[in-house]
Protein backbone atom coordinates (compact mmCIF):
# COMPACT_ATOMS: atom_id res chain seq x y z
CA UNK A 1 0.00 0.00 0.00
CA UNK A 2 2.47 2.21 -1.24
CA UNK A 3 3.96 4.94 -3.66
CA UNK A 4 7.23 2.68 -3.89
CA UNK A 5 5.58 -0.27 -3.73
CA UNK A 6 6.59 -1.23 -0.23
CA UNK A 7 4.90 -4.14 0.56
CA UNK A 8 6.01 -6.19 -2.42
CA UNK A 9 6.81 -10.02 -1.53
CA UNK A 10 10.21 -11.32 -0.93
CA UNK A 11 12.05 -8.86 -0.18
CA UNK A 12 15.21 -8.31 2.27
CA UNK A 13 15.05 -6.46 5.42
CA UNK A 14 16.89 -4.38 3.95
CA UNK A 15 15.22 -3.32 0.74
CA UNK A 16 12.00 -3.30 2.60
CA UNK A 17 14.08 -0.81 5.46
CA UNK A 18 15.15 1.27 2.27
CA UNK A 19 11.76 1.06 0.65
CA UNK A 20 9.94 2.79 3.34
CA UNK A 21 12.70 4.89 4.01
CA UNK A 22 13.16 6.23 0.28
CA UNK A 23 9.20 6.29 0.70
CA UNK A 24 9.44 8.73 4.27
CA UNK A 25 11.90 10.95 2.70
CA UNK A 26 9.37 11.53 -0.06
CA UNK A 27 6.60 12.86 1.93
CA UNK A 28 9.53 14.78 3.88
CA UNK A 29 10.74 16.47 0.93
CA UNK A 30 6.99 17.46 -0.50
CA UNK A 31 6.23 18.30 2.72
CA UNK A 32 8.81 20.78 3.00
CA UNK A 33 8.42 21.80 -0.50
CA UNK A 34 4.61 22.48 0.12
CA UNK A 35 5.18 25.14 3.23
CA UNK A 36 7.86 26.78 1.29
CA UNK A 37 5.88 27.18 -1.84
CA UNK A 38 2.64 28.32 -0.39
CA UNK A 39 4.28 30.36 2.64
CA UNK A 40 5.38 32.32 -0.48
CA UNK A 41 2.34 32.59 -2.29
CA UNK A 42 -0.23 33.22 0.50
CA UNK A 43 2.21 35.17 3.45
CA UNK A 44 3.29 38.64 2.53
CA UNK A 45 6.88 38.71 4.68
CA UNK A 46 6.17 41.73 6.25
CA UNK A 47 5.37 40.10 9.51
CA UNK A 48 3.44 42.69 10.80
CA UNK A 49 1.11 40.48 13.00
CA UNK A 50 2.08 36.71 14.75
CA UNK A 51 -1.00 34.93 13.53
CA UNK A 52 -2.27 33.58 10.43
CA UNK A 53 -5.35 35.87 9.57
CA UNK A 54 -8.32 34.62 7.69
CA UNK A 55 -7.54 35.87 4.39
CA UNK A 56 -4.08 33.66 4.68
CA UNK A 57 -5.55 30.68 6.15
CA UNK A 58 -7.87 30.17 3.43
CA UNK A 59 -5.04 30.85 0.99
CA UNK A 60 -2.71 28.30 2.47
CA UNK A 61 -5.71 25.54 2.03
CA UNK A 62 -6.80 26.44 -1.61
CA UNK A 63 -2.69 26.46 -2.01
CA UNK A 64 -2.01 22.85 -0.79
CA UNK A 65 -4.98 21.11 -2.43
CA UNK A 66 -3.99 23.37 -5.52
CA UNK A 67 -0.47 22.30 -4.75
CA UNK A 68 -1.59 18.14 -4.45
CA UNK A 69 -3.14 18.56 -7.95
CA UNK A 70 0.09 20.06 -9.61
CA UNK A 71 1.68 17.13 -8.14
CA UNK A 72 -0.66 14.80 -9.24
CA UNK A 73 -1.44 16.13 -12.90
CA UNK A 74 1.95 16.34 -13.51
CA UNK A 75 3.31 12.62 -12.07
CA UNK A 76 0.21 11.61 -14.12
CA UNK A 77 1.94 13.40 -17.64
CA UNK A 78 5.31 12.22 -16.89
CA UNK A 79 4.10 8.56 -16.99
CA UNK A 80 2.46 9.25 -19.76
CA UNK A 81 5.45 10.79 -21.52
CA UNK A 82 7.61 8.05 -20.48
CA UNK A 83 4.99 5.50 -21.62
CA UNK A 84 5.15 7.05 -25.14
CA UNK A 85 8.80 7.30 -25.62
CA UNK A 86 8.92 3.52 -24.31
CA UNK A 87 10.83 3.40 -21.09
CA UNK A 88 12.93 7.05 -19.72
CA UNK A 89 12.27 9.66 -17.31
CA UNK A 90 11.65 12.05 -19.52
CA UNK A 91 13.44 14.26 -17.02
CA UNK A 92 16.46 14.95 -19.26
CA UNK A 93 19.25 13.72 -17.35
CA UNK B 1 4.18 -1.14 9.48
CA UNK B 2 2.95 -4.59 8.36
CA UNK B 3 5.63 -6.70 6.48
CA UNK B 4 8.66 -5.89 8.96
CA UNK B 5 9.54 -7.60 11.75
CA UNK B 6 10.65 -6.51 15.34
CA UNK B 7 13.80 -6.12 14.24
CA UNK B 8 13.53 -4.49 11.09
CA UNK B 9 11.14 -2.03 13.02
CA UNK B 10 13.82 -1.09 15.43
CA UNK B 11 16.40 -0.76 12.61
CA UNK B 12 14.15 1.54 10.66
CA UNK B 13 13.29 3.45 14.08
CA UNK B 14 17.35 4.16 14.59
CA UNK B 15 17.58 5.79 10.79
CA UNK B 16 14.59 7.74 11.53
CA UNK B 17 15.52 9.30 14.77
CA UNK B 18 18.80 10.45 12.89
CA UNK B 19 16.90 11.58 9.67
CA UNK B 20 14.41 13.89 12.05
CA UNK B 21 17.74 15.19 13.85
CA UNK B 22 19.35 16.05 10.21
CA UNK B 23 15.28 17.00 9.07
CA UNK B 24 14.62 19.17 11.56
CA UNK B 25 18.78 21.29 11.39
CA UNK B 26 17.36 21.76 8.31
CA UNK B 27 14.28 23.60 8.42
CA UNK B 28 15.62 25.33 11.65
CA UNK B 29 18.38 26.98 8.98
CA UNK B 30 15.43 27.78 6.81
CA UNK B 31 13.51 29.64 9.35
CA UNK B 32 16.37 31.52 10.00
CA UNK B 33 17.21 32.67 7.02
CA UNK B 34 13.55 33.40 5.73
CA UNK B 35 12.93 35.74 8.83
CA UNK B 36 16.34 36.87 8.95
CA UNK B 37 16.04 38.13 5.10
CA UNK B 38 12.38 39.40 5.73
CA UNK B 39 13.23 41.21 9.10
CA UNK B 40 16.77 42.50 8.78
CA UNK B 41 17.13 45.62 6.85
CA UNK B 42 18.96 47.87 9.15
CA UNK B 43 22.99 47.63 9.09
CA UNK B 44 24.13 51.27 10.48
CA UNK B 45 24.61 49.17 13.92
CA UNK B 46 25.24 46.02 14.94
CA UNK B 47 22.54 45.00 17.37
CA UNK B 48 19.13 43.98 16.80
CA UNK B 49 16.50 47.64 16.53
CA UNK B 50 12.95 47.05 18.55
CA UNK B 51 11.20 46.45 14.91
CA UNK B 52 13.54 43.94 13.73
CA UNK B 53 14.01 42.22 16.90
CA UNK B 54 9.46 42.09 16.90
CA UNK B 55 9.52 41.08 13.45
CA UNK B 56 11.64 37.74 13.71
CA UNK B 57 9.59 37.02 16.40
CA UNK B 58 6.35 37.31 14.65
CA UNK B 59 7.90 35.65 11.54
CA UNK B 60 8.58 32.60 14.11
CA UNK B 61 5.11 32.68 15.09
CA UNK B 62 3.72 32.69 11.95
CA UNK B 63 6.02 30.27 10.51
CA UNK B 64 4.82 27.61 13.17
CA UNK B 65 1.16 28.42 12.38
CA UNK B 66 1.33 28.18 8.84
CA UNK B 67 3.54 24.78 9.17
CA UNK B 68 1.26 23.60 11.50
CA UNK B 69 -1.45 23.83 9.31
CA UNK B 70 -0.24 22.65 5.70
CA UNK B 71 0.91 19.69 7.89
CA UNK B 72 -2.22 19.05 8.84
CA UNK B 73 -3.91 19.72 5.16
CA UNK B 74 -0.74 17.41 4.07
CA UNK B 75 -1.86 14.45 6.60
CA UNK B 76 -5.33 14.84 5.14
CA UNK B 77 -4.41 14.32 1.75
CA UNK B 78 -2.15 11.62 2.49
CA UNK B 79 -5.21 9.40 4.37
CA UNK B 80 -7.46 10.10 1.51
CA UNK B 81 -4.94 9.15 -1.21
CA UNK B 82 -3.83 5.66 1.26
CA UNK B 83 -8.14 4.78 1.43
CA UNK B 84 -8.01 5.33 -2.56
CA UNK B 85 -5.59 3.16 -3.08
CA UNK B 86 -7.02 0.47 -0.76
CA UNK B 87 -10.37 0.63 -2.87
CA UNK B 88 -9.02 0.27 -5.84
CA UNK B 89 -7.05 -2.89 -4.89
CA UNK B 90 -10.16 -3.99 -2.97
CA UNK B 91 -12.53 -3.89 -6.29
CA UNK B 92 -9.20 -5.65 -7.75
CA UNK B 93 -9.07 -8.36 -5.95
CA UNK B 94 -13.38 -8.96 -6.26
CA UNK C 1 34.39 1.55 -16.69
CA UNK C 2 38.19 0.12 -17.15
CA UNK C 3 40.36 -0.23 -13.89
CA UNK C 4 37.23 -1.66 -11.97
CA UNK C 5 36.64 -5.70 -11.36
CA UNK C 6 33.41 -7.39 -12.30
CA UNK C 7 32.06 -7.14 -8.20
CA UNK C 8 33.19 -3.65 -8.51
CA UNK C 9 31.11 -3.12 -11.39
CA UNK C 10 27.99 -4.77 -9.69
CA UNK C 11 28.48 -2.79 -6.55
CA UNK C 12 28.87 0.28 -8.59
CA UNK C 13 25.50 -0.59 -10.22
CA UNK C 14 23.72 -0.84 -7.40
CA UNK C 15 24.65 1.98 -6.08
CA UNK C 16 23.70 4.06 -8.95
CA UNK C 17 20.36 3.29 -9.54
CA UNK C 18 19.77 4.32 -5.78
CA UNK C 19 21.30 7.47 -6.76
CA UNK C 20 18.97 7.41 -9.74
CA UNK C 21 16.20 7.30 -7.86
CA UNK C 22 16.82 9.83 -5.34
CA UNK C 23 17.55 12.25 -8.23
CA UNK C 24 14.54 11.40 -10.07
CA UNK C 25 12.55 12.60 -7.21
CA UNK C 26 15.36 15.78 -6.42
CA UNK C 27 14.56 16.74 -10.44
CA UNK C 28 10.38 16.03 -10.09
CA UNK C 29 10.17 17.67 -6.87
CA UNK C 30 11.43 20.95 -8.49
CA UNK C 31 9.64 20.67 -11.78
CA UNK C 32 6.47 20.62 -9.61
CA UNK C 33 8.12 24.07 -7.63
CA UNK C 34 8.75 25.72 -10.86
CA UNK C 35 5.89 24.52 -12.50
CA UNK C 36 3.59 25.60 -9.44
CA UNK C 37 5.34 29.29 -8.82
CA UNK C 38 4.84 30.07 -12.59
CA UNK C 39 1.34 28.92 -13.19
CA UNK C 40 -0.92 28.87 -9.80
CA UNK C 41 -1.58 32.69 -9.06
CA UNK C 42 -5.56 32.36 -8.17
CA UNK C 43 -6.45 31.38 -4.89
CA UNK C 44 -10.10 32.28 -5.16
CA UNK C 45 -10.88 28.33 -5.23
CA UNK C 46 -9.67 25.22 -4.81
CA UNK C 47 -9.80 23.81 -8.00
CA UNK C 48 -7.64 24.77 -10.86
CA UNK C 49 -8.55 26.27 -13.41
CA UNK C 50 -8.13 25.84 -17.18
CA UNK C 51 -6.05 27.97 -17.59
CA UNK C 52 -3.47 27.40 -14.88
CA UNK C 53 -3.82 23.53 -15.42
CA UNK C 54 -3.33 24.59 -19.02
CA UNK C 55 0.07 26.52 -17.80
CA UNK C 56 1.20 23.45 -15.71
CA UNK C 57 0.46 21.17 -19.09
CA UNK C 58 2.62 23.38 -21.48
CA UNK C 59 4.87 23.95 -18.36
CA UNK C 60 6.38 20.39 -17.64
CA UNK C 61 6.57 19.84 -22.03
CA UNK C 62 8.74 22.75 -22.11
CA UNK C 63 10.68 22.20 -19.30
CA UNK C 64 11.33 18.43 -20.85
CA UNK C 65 12.58 19.94 -24.21
CA UNK C 66 14.73 22.54 -22.67
CA UNK C 67 16.36 19.44 -20.56
CA UNK C 68 16.81 17.38 -23.13
CA UNK C 69 18.22 20.11 -25.71
CA UNK C 70 21.37 21.06 -22.46
CA UNK C 71 21.44 17.44 -21.72
CA UNK C 72 22.74 16.87 -25.17
CA UNK C 73 25.08 20.13 -25.29
CA UNK C 74 26.61 18.89 -21.88
CA UNK C 75 27.33 15.40 -23.56
CA UNK C 76 28.78 16.87 -26.23
CA UNK C 77 30.79 18.95 -23.73
CA UNK C 78 32.22 16.18 -21.67
CA UNK C 79 33.01 14.19 -25.02
CA UNK C 80 35.09 16.90 -26.00
CA UNK C 81 36.48 17.42 -22.66
CA UNK C 82 37.83 13.65 -22.51
CA UNK C 83 39.53 13.64 -26.08
CA UNK C 84 41.29 16.62 -25.11
CA UNK C 85 42.35 15.42 -21.83
CA UNK C 86 43.17 11.99 -23.74
CA UNK C 87 45.45 14.10 -26.76
CA UNK C 88 47.21 16.07 -23.60
CA UNK C 89 47.78 12.38 -21.67
CA UNK C 90 49.34 10.99 -25.14
CA UNK C 91 51.48 14.04 -26.45
CA UNK C 92 52.69 13.96 -22.40
CA UNK C 93 53.51 10.21 -23.03
CA UNK C 94 55.32 10.34 -26.29
CA UNK D 1 31.59 21.19 26.21
CA UNK D 2 29.50 20.97 22.65
CA UNK D 3 26.07 22.60 21.38
CA UNK D 4 24.97 19.03 20.59
CA UNK D 5 26.24 17.56 24.49
CA UNK D 6 29.45 15.70 22.80
CA UNK D 7 31.44 14.58 25.43
CA UNK D 8 28.64 12.49 27.68
CA UNK D 9 30.18 9.92 29.21
CA UNK D 10 29.53 6.14 28.26
CA UNK D 11 28.69 6.95 24.47
CA UNK D 12 29.97 4.34 21.63
CA UNK D 13 32.63 4.72 19.40
CA UNK D 14 29.85 5.42 16.48
CA UNK D 15 27.87 7.42 19.08
CA UNK D 16 30.35 9.78 19.29
CA UNK D 17 31.83 10.06 16.11
CA UNK D 18 28.34 11.04 14.76
CA UNK D 19 27.81 13.58 17.13
CA UNK D 20 31.16 15.30 16.22
CA UNK D 21 30.30 14.67 12.20
CA UNK D 22 26.54 16.00 13.40
CA UNK D 23 27.96 19.07 15.19
CA UNK D 24 30.65 19.72 12.05
CA UNK D 25 28.18 19.27 9.80
CA UNK D 26 25.82 22.24 11.34
CA UNK D 27 28.64 24.65 11.69
CA UNK D 28 29.31 24.22 7.87
CA UNK D 29 25.99 24.65 7.07
CA UNK D 30 25.23 27.89 9.42
CA UNK D 31 28.61 29.39 8.01
CA UNK D 32 27.24 28.59 4.30
CA UNK D 33 24.16 30.48 5.37
CA UNK D 34 26.03 32.94 6.86
CA UNK D 35 27.42 33.66 3.67
CA UNK D 36 24.46 34.11 1.02
CA UNK D 37 22.63 35.88 3.40
CA UNK D 38 25.02 38.44 4.18
CA UNK D 39 26.20 38.84 0.59
CA UNK D 40 22.79 38.92 -0.21
CA UNK D 41 22.45 41.88 1.84
CA UNK D 42 25.61 44.03 1.87
CA UNK D 43 27.17 42.88 -1.88
CA UNK D 44 25.59 44.16 -4.73
CA UNK D 45 25.25 41.81 -7.43
CA UNK D 46 26.86 43.81 -10.25
CA UNK D 47 30.60 43.53 -9.60
CA UNK D 48 32.55 46.82 -10.72
CA UNK D 49 35.39 46.31 -8.45
CA UNK D 50 37.41 43.47 -6.97
CA UNK D 51 38.15 44.23 -3.92
CA UNK D 52 35.10 45.00 -1.03
CA UNK D 53 35.31 48.42 -0.14
CA UNK D 54 34.81 49.80 3.63
CA UNK D 55 30.99 49.83 3.62
CA UNK D 56 30.72 46.40 1.97
CA UNK D 57 33.23 45.72 5.07
CA UNK D 58 31.47 47.24 7.75
CA UNK D 59 28.09 46.04 6.46
CA UNK D 60 29.21 42.56 6.76
CA UNK D 61 30.69 42.52 9.92
CA UNK D 62 26.97 43.92 11.35
CA UNK D 63 25.47 41.87 9.17
CA UNK D 64 27.39 38.73 10.94
CA UNK D 65 26.89 39.98 14.19
CA UNK D 66 23.12 40.23 13.92
CA UNK D 67 22.35 36.70 11.91
CA UNK D 68 24.08 35.55 15.38
CA UNK D 69 21.63 37.46 17.26
CA UNK D 70 18.63 35.93 14.95
CA UNK D 71 20.21 32.71 15.17
CA UNK D 72 20.47 32.68 18.84
CA UNK D 73 17.10 34.27 19.42
CA UNK D 74 14.86 31.82 17.20
CA UNK D 75 16.73 28.42 18.91
CA UNK D 76 15.22 30.39 21.82
CA UNK D 77 12.22 30.85 21.10
CA UNK D 78 11.61 27.30 19.83
CA UNK D 79 13.15 25.74 22.83
CA UNK D 80 10.43 28.65 24.50
CA UNK D 81 7.35 26.80 22.57
CA UNK D 82 8.39 22.99 22.94
CA UNK D 83 8.00 23.40 26.52
CA UNK D 84 5.13 25.32 26.64
CA UNK D 85 3.59 22.77 24.36
CA UNK D 86 5.26 19.74 26.12
CA UNK D 87 7.96 18.97 23.78
CA UNK D 88 8.18 18.49 20.12
CA UNK D 89 9.91 20.54 17.93
CA UNK D 90 7.42 23.36 16.85
CA UNK D 91 8.25 23.17 13.10
CA UNK D 92 5.48 21.36 12.31
CA UNK D 93 6.38 18.46 10.16
CA UNK E 1 41.53 9.67 -17.45
CA UNK E 2 38.80 11.59 -15.20
CA UNK E 3 38.39 15.21 -13.62
CA UNK E 4 38.90 13.17 -10.07
CA UNK E 5 41.45 10.94 -10.73
CA UNK E 6 39.81 7.66 -11.47
CA UNK E 7 42.08 5.38 -13.11
CA UNK E 8 44.92 5.87 -10.30
CA UNK E 9 46.85 2.45 -9.67
CA UNK E 10 46.47 1.39 -6.03
CA UNK E 11 43.38 1.93 -5.03
CA UNK E 12 41.09 -0.26 -2.95
CA UNK E 13 37.78 -1.69 -4.43
CA UNK E 14 36.08 1.54 -2.22
CA UNK E 15 38.17 4.07 -3.32
CA UNK E 16 37.57 2.96 -6.76
CA UNK E 17 34.01 2.72 -6.43
CA UNK E 18 34.15 6.12 -4.59
CA UNK E 19 36.05 7.75 -7.18
CA UNK E 20 33.61 6.96 -10.09
CA UNK E 21 30.82 7.93 -7.30
CA UNK E 22 32.22 11.02 -6.70
CA UNK E 23 32.61 12.14 -10.48
CA UNK E 24 29.19 11.28 -11.77
CA UNK E 25 27.57 13.03 -8.46
CA UNK E 26 29.63 16.07 -9.71
CA UNK E 27 28.74 15.86 -13.16
CA UNK E 28 24.83 15.20 -12.20
CA UNK E 29 25.23 18.52 -9.66
CA UNK E 30 26.85 20.08 -12.91
CA UNK E 31 24.00 18.94 -15.39
CA UNK E 32 21.04 20.37 -13.02
CA UNK E 33 22.60 23.44 -12.04
CA UNK E 34 23.18 24.45 -15.70
CA UNK E 35 19.70 23.61 -16.36
CA UNK E 36 17.74 25.70 -13.48
CA UNK E 37 20.31 28.49 -14.95
CA UNK E 38 19.75 28.51 -18.26
CA UNK E 39 15.91 27.93 -17.97
CA UNK E 40 15.85 31.16 -16.04
CA UNK E 41 18.45 33.31 -18.42
CA UNK E 42 16.29 31.87 -21.57
CA UNK E 43 13.15 30.76 -20.81
CA UNK E 44 10.34 33.07 -19.80
CA UNK E 45 8.30 32.01 -16.95
CA UNK E 46 4.40 32.05 -18.51
CA UNK E 47 4.09 28.73 -20.82
CA UNK E 48 2.33 30.49 -23.10
CA UNK E 49 3.57 27.41 -25.57
CA UNK E 50 4.39 24.01 -24.86
CA UNK E 51 7.51 24.13 -27.34
CA UNK E 52 10.67 25.77 -27.71
CA UNK E 53 10.98 28.77 -30.57
CA UNK E 54 14.16 29.20 -32.15
CA UNK E 55 14.62 32.14 -29.95
CA UNK E 56 14.66 29.90 -26.76
CA UNK E 57 16.60 26.84 -28.34
CA UNK E 58 19.31 29.45 -29.58
CA UNK E 59 19.34 30.98 -26.28
CA UNK E 60 19.78 27.73 -24.47
CA UNK E 61 22.63 26.54 -26.58
CA UNK E 62 24.53 29.86 -25.95
CA UNK E 63 24.18 29.67 -22.31
CA UNK E 64 25.60 26.46 -21.91
CA UNK E 65 28.66 27.08 -24.38
CA UNK E 66 28.88 30.29 -21.55
CA UNK E 67 27.84 28.02 -18.87
CA UNK E 68 31.02 25.57 -19.40
CA UNK E 69 33.06 28.34 -20.00
CA UNK E 70 32.25 30.28 -16.74
CA UNK E 71 32.70 26.64 -14.84
CA UNK E 72 36.50 26.30 -16.57
CA UNK E 73 37.40 30.05 -16.02
CA UNK E 74 36.67 29.95 -12.02
CA UNK E 75 38.23 26.67 -12.03
CA UNK E 76 41.16 28.05 -13.15
CA UNK E 77 40.89 30.59 -11.07
CA UNK E 78 40.80 28.60 -7.64
CA UNK E 79 43.26 27.14 -8.63
CA UNK E 80 45.61 29.53 -8.96
CA UNK E 81 45.02 31.84 -6.13
CA UNK E 82 45.02 28.20 -4.49
CA UNK E 83 48.40 28.27 -5.72
CA UNK E 84 49.50 31.98 -4.70
CA UNK E 85 48.21 31.16 -1.36
CA UNK E 86 50.12 27.74 -1.08
CA UNK E 87 47.29 25.31 -0.26
CA UNK E 88 43.52 26.01 0.61
CA UNK E 89 40.47 26.18 -1.15
CA UNK E 90 40.57 29.76 -1.51
CA UNK E 91 36.99 29.60 -0.83
CA UNK E 92 36.72 30.73 2.96
CA UNK E 93 35.31 27.93 5.36
CA UNK F 1 39.06 16.11 20.63
CA UNK F 2 39.04 15.00 23.92
CA UNK F 3 36.72 11.87 24.56
CA UNK F 4 37.97 10.10 21.46
CA UNK F 5 40.28 7.18 21.00
CA UNK F 6 43.22 7.19 18.39
CA UNK F 7 41.43 5.01 15.98
CA UNK F 8 38.41 6.75 16.52
CA UNK F 9 39.99 10.05 15.52
CA UNK F 10 41.62 8.79 12.45
CA UNK F 11 38.08 7.45 11.45
CA UNK F 12 36.78 10.59 11.94
CA UNK F 13 39.40 12.32 10.07
CA UNK F 14 38.48 9.64 6.94
CA UNK F 15 35.07 10.89 7.13
CA UNK F 16 35.98 14.76 7.64
CA UNK F 17 38.09 14.36 4.46
CA UNK F 18 35.13 13.21 2.23
CA UNK F 19 33.15 15.69 3.44
CA UNK F 20 35.18 18.09 2.88
CA UNK F 21 35.22 17.45 -0.49
CA UNK F 22 31.56 17.27 -0.94
CA UNK F 23 31.51 20.72 0.92
CA UNK F 24 34.27 22.17 -1.44
CA UNK F 25 32.08 21.10 -4.74
CA UNK F 26 29.29 22.42 -3.41
CA UNK F 27 30.58 25.90 -2.88
CA UNK F 28 32.38 25.87 -6.07
CA UNK F 29 28.95 25.24 -7.66
CA UNK F 30 27.46 27.75 -5.79
CA UNK F 31 29.95 30.21 -7.08
CA UNK F 32 29.38 29.46 -10.56
CA UNK F 33 25.94 30.16 -10.10
CA UNK F 34 25.78 33.19 -8.29
CA UNK F 35 28.69 34.49 -10.86
CA UNK F 36 27.05 33.15 -14.07
CA UNK F 37 23.45 34.72 -12.60
CA UNK F 38 25.04 38.26 -11.59
CA UNK F 39 27.45 38.96 -14.78
CA UNK F 40 26.23 36.82 -17.78
CA UNK F 41 23.40 38.35 -19.41
CA UNK F 42 24.40 38.67 -23.44
CA UNK F 43 22.74 35.74 -25.50
CA UNK F 44 23.87 37.02 -28.84
CA UNK F 45 26.78 35.07 -29.30
CA UNK F 46 28.11 31.88 -27.29
CA UNK F 47 31.79 33.59 -26.07
CA UNK F 48 31.98 35.46 -23.38
CA UNK F 49 32.34 39.57 -23.65
CA UNK F 50 35.14 41.20 -22.33
CA UNK F 51 32.48 42.35 -20.01
CA UNK F 52 31.50 39.42 -18.65
CA UNK F 53 34.78 37.72 -18.57
CA UNK F 54 36.05 40.28 -16.41
CA UNK F 55 32.96 40.76 -14.35
CA UNK F 56 33.16 36.95 -13.32
CA UNK F 57 36.60 37.22 -11.84
CA UNK F 58 35.91 40.10 -9.87
CA UNK F 59 32.90 38.30 -8.67
CA UNK F 60 35.51 35.18 -7.84
CA UNK F 61 37.72 37.67 -6.19
CA UNK F 62 35.41 39.60 -4.31
CA UNK F 63 33.32 36.33 -3.03
CA UNK F 64 37.25 35.25 -1.51
CA UNK F 65 36.87 38.09 0.25
CA UNK F 66 33.71 38.33 1.47
CA UNK F 67 33.54 34.45 2.58
CA UNK F 68 37.08 34.97 4.03
CA UNK F 69 35.60 37.90 6.11
CA UNK F 70 32.15 36.38 7.53
CA UNK F 71 34.58 33.08 8.23
CA UNK F 72 36.59 35.23 10.62
CA UNK F 73 34.01 36.69 12.26
CA UNK F 74 31.82 33.36 12.37
CA UNK F 75 35.26 31.82 14.14
CA UNK F 76 35.54 34.53 16.33
CA UNK F 77 31.47 33.79 17.31
CA UNK F 78 31.91 30.14 18.05
CA UNK F 79 35.46 30.63 20.46
CA UNK F 80 33.45 33.32 22.39
CA UNK F 81 30.30 30.60 22.33
CA UNK F 82 32.61 27.81 23.76
CA UNK F 83 33.98 30.34 26.58
CA UNK F 84 30.40 31.21 27.78
CA UNK F 85 29.59 27.38 27.65
CA UNK F 86 32.95 26.67 30.02
CA UNK F 87 32.03 29.74 32.22
CA UNK F 88 28.82 28.39 32.84
CA UNK F 89 29.81 25.02 33.42
CA UNK F 90 32.67 26.16 35.74
CA UNK F 91 30.28 28.38 37.65
CA UNK F 92 27.79 25.24 38.04
CA UNK F 93 30.55 22.92 39.28
CA UNK F 94 31.40 25.40 42.39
Amino acid sequence: MSFLGFGRPQQSSAEKIAAVEAEMRLLTEMANRLTKTCQKKCVPNDYREAELNKGESVCLDRCAAKFFDVHMKISEQLQQESQNRGGGSGLGF
Amino acid sequence: MEGLTQAETRELEQRMQKRQVKEFFGLFSNLVDHCFMSCIDDFTSKSLTTRESGCVSRCVQKHMALSQRLSERFQEHNAQMQQQQQQQLQSQLR
